[in-house]
């Protein structure tokens, strides 16, 4: 994948937070959707470690040793941040406040199931606070690459790895389209420049609904 | 990045609660009641309210205005000591009340505003207070099953806002006011000051503005917020 | 009952307040303790409404609007008082950081149960905090005068009123006696001046055993 | 009224804590770690511990000293990904570690801290997160039944404190630090700062007093707790 896909993608995600959202963005591809928001955009990012209102990333050399996210990054205070306890924070988040997570994956299923936490026998290094990230925002969007390093689809009929959450992802962006996820199952709602829906359907481990409209390029 | 501004008007802001709503009012006694939102919610007028407040304050004031104006058709509550008309209609049977132990009532309204179902605690046990728990046995011990209290509004009041929903809250007028915020569908605060965004230092929030949906300066603080000389 | 006579029963549970203990002084007679409580001891008082280091009650015209203590009174903060919410203030009563609990009482019983918020038909604006406090501190003492306006025991050998807590009582002062409630019943500790074992005894709903030594007289 | 003072010696308090105890540890990464206390409990050197700590820190800090003295039997945590001796001594049996997602882990501390015994909540449900726990029916819903987590010990670290134990912390070194004071049978805190009674205003107090048993003054603030540079 071209890195250019990759900030096309990210751009992409990055259009559907609106005025005046609490935002999470999970680790990885998440944080970087950031970069791509609008600088006087009104919107609330949430950091689980008990932060409303992150600012922007510091360098070491201008890090406050205290203030970090839940990616570890070295973040800033704006006017109007808020701390508090892990309790609280995640009170924000089981009671709905989240208006949009987006969370990284290793697979998704077309009936909104998520699989990102543990690979059995390769990679358990605990949940952290992806369970309820992915259960409990009022719109759940994963943002990843469409296939693995080995080209296998990570857009599944059923997921395989250990469930995170059930049937509660919405949206999916990847670096080929952006997939709604429906009562009536996976519905293609755009589709990345360059890519044909040939190539699409190859990549993808789950049939889709094309619409017949022409499919929007991003 | 900057944060959403949520100030709106007095007027606006109650005029969503309508016929039937539930309605939790911060406060213990005096200290944290919304008065000026209560006013408000006599002057519109909306009928058979479910209300959720630790007291019933005292006589002509606060929730003894809603009472006096046939607006609660229920209160949850820990005492209302201190309000003949509330005792006088809860023994006519003109209001229905549901006592509620002040720190079971606090805990089952956070648990709503911590986004969970409920919760299990030895409180009461062997008491009139069991009535209609399901008991629930853990690691040997006996536990009540608790629900959790949603609301659909929460009228707030706090001592500093800012535009965001950041609040402060001033010595015992904390109590409810925060958990209350959380457990509402709806949060509506009133603030004695609204300041900029930023001078509430972030350590020094009682509360985030996530979880508020309208903040409305207070421009004058009627005597009813005063010292009651008795 | 003369003035005195209260006054000893307010300096003898007075005297059980220890240094470094956190202690909840229920409304009506346990307020009453603090006035003799010496001034220098190092103790917290707890508020149910959200304060621990409850400072001396303040004139009207010196008072804070948004300082009361749980009984309506408004009070002042000392150096060192904290302020926080309803669910952290009984977070410290059920955890068991309240060392004492002193409160009223419509009636206990030789077994340790309390009554103190409900006489059905009469009286009933609700239990405000008092289950709690009954239930959860270390030691619970019960302050009360011994008979009721009518002369009746309000020590009783089992409650007739809806139970506050049952069996949580530890130790009972009236303007006539301390109890102590044991394993083995109830159990008589020390005598007021000028009150009999025969005029203890007909004031006393259930029986009580009494030591073999002298009696200690307060 | 003057309130109680509660100042100690690291050595003392830290003495307290024997073979098999069960101990909480604040901070979330770096921020609000009681790295000094934790490096006084290497030296002291209880073994077969229960560690409760949201993370496992990193290589080199904090719970790895405590992983690399062969100390600890069990953790309970959310996550561990940064720290390898803690993925190997986990994938060798070495110790035991019971993962659990990160809000539940602060709410079952906080329910402990809280006096309850558990709490029902739907987080896990039709996931691995279940398996074990109780279904419970509420309101037409299924939720799961989660256990309030106790300790023997909770070691705290904040930014200041007086005598008594008041707290403050700085921005996210809060985290877990107030919510575990609040569940152990005895709590610790190491404060960067000690200040006088009544410098921390009393609305300004992250953590009343009443939940700490002894605090220890640092009296230097080794490199541990600085800047990371990755």
């Amino acid at each position: 994948m071209s890195s250019n896909a990759k900030e096309r993608m990210l751009k992409r995600a990055a259009a559907d937070i609106a005025p005046g959202m609490t935002v999470n963005l999970g680790i990885g591809l998440p944080t970087e959707v950031l970069q791509h928001v609008e600088p006087g955009l009104p919107v609330c990012l949430h950091s689980e470690n008990g932060i409303a209102g992150v600012g922007p990333v510091l360098s070491p050399d201008k890090a406050d040793r205290n203030l970090i996210d839940a990616g570890g990054a070295y973040v800033s205070a704006i006017p109007g941040t808020a701390f508090f306890d892990s309790a609280v924070s995640f009170a924000i988040v089981r009671s709905g406040r989240l208006d949009l997570s987006l969370l990284g994956a290793f697979e998704v299923a077309a009936n909104g199931d998520l699989a990102n936490w543990k690979i059995p026998g390769k990679f358990s290094p605990g949940m952290g606070g992806a369970i309820e990230l992915a259960q409990k925002a009022r719109r759940v969007g994963v943002i990843m690459m469409h296939t693995d390093r080995r080209g296998n689809p990570k857009i599944l009929d059923r997921c395989t790895l250990p469930l995170t959450a059930r049937g509660h992802v919405n949206r999916i962006y990847t670096d080929m389209a952006v997939f709604d996820i429906t009562a009536d199952g996976l519905q293609l709602r755009e589709i990345a420049l360059g890519t044909d829906l040939t190539e699409l359907r190859a990549a993808t481990g789950a049939p889709f609904h094309v619409p017949d409209q022409d499919l929007p390029r991003f | 990045m900057t944060l959403p501004d949520k100030r709106g008007t007095i007027e606006e802001a109650i005029s969503a609660i309508g016929d039937g709503a539930s309605v939790m009012l911060g406060g213990f006694g005096v200290p944290g009641t919304p008065f000026c939102l209560i006013r408000e919610l006599v002057r519109q007028g909306p009928r058979n309210l479910t209300v959720i407040k630790n007291d019933a304050n005292e006589a002509g004031m606060g929730v003894d205005w809603l009472l006096e104006n046939g607006q609660v058709a229920r209160l949850i509550t820990s005492h209302i000591g201190l309000n003949p008309t509330a005792i006088r209609m809860m023994n006519e049977g003109v209001i229905e009340v549901e006592f509620v132990p002040q720190g079971i009532l606090a805990e089952r309204i956070r648990t709503a505003g911590a986004g969970m179902m409920g919760f299990v605690t030895d409180i009461g046990l062997g008491t009139p207070i069991e009535e209609g728990k399901p008991r629930i046995a853990m690691d040997g011990r006996t536990g009540l099953l608790e629900t959790a209290l949603r609301a659909d509004f929460a009228l707030i009041h706090a001592d500093r806002a800012d535009a965001f929903g950041n609040l402060s809250f001033s010595a015992s007028a904390r109590n409810f006011n925060p958990l209350m915020a959380m457990a509402a569908r709806k949060t509506i605060v009133e603030a004695e000051r609204m300041v900029p965004l930023g001078a509430l230092l972030p350590e020094h929030v009682h509360l985030s503005g996530t979880f508020i949906d309208t903040v409305v300066e207070l421009t004058e603080l009627p005597e009813v917020y005063g010292v009651i000389q008795r």
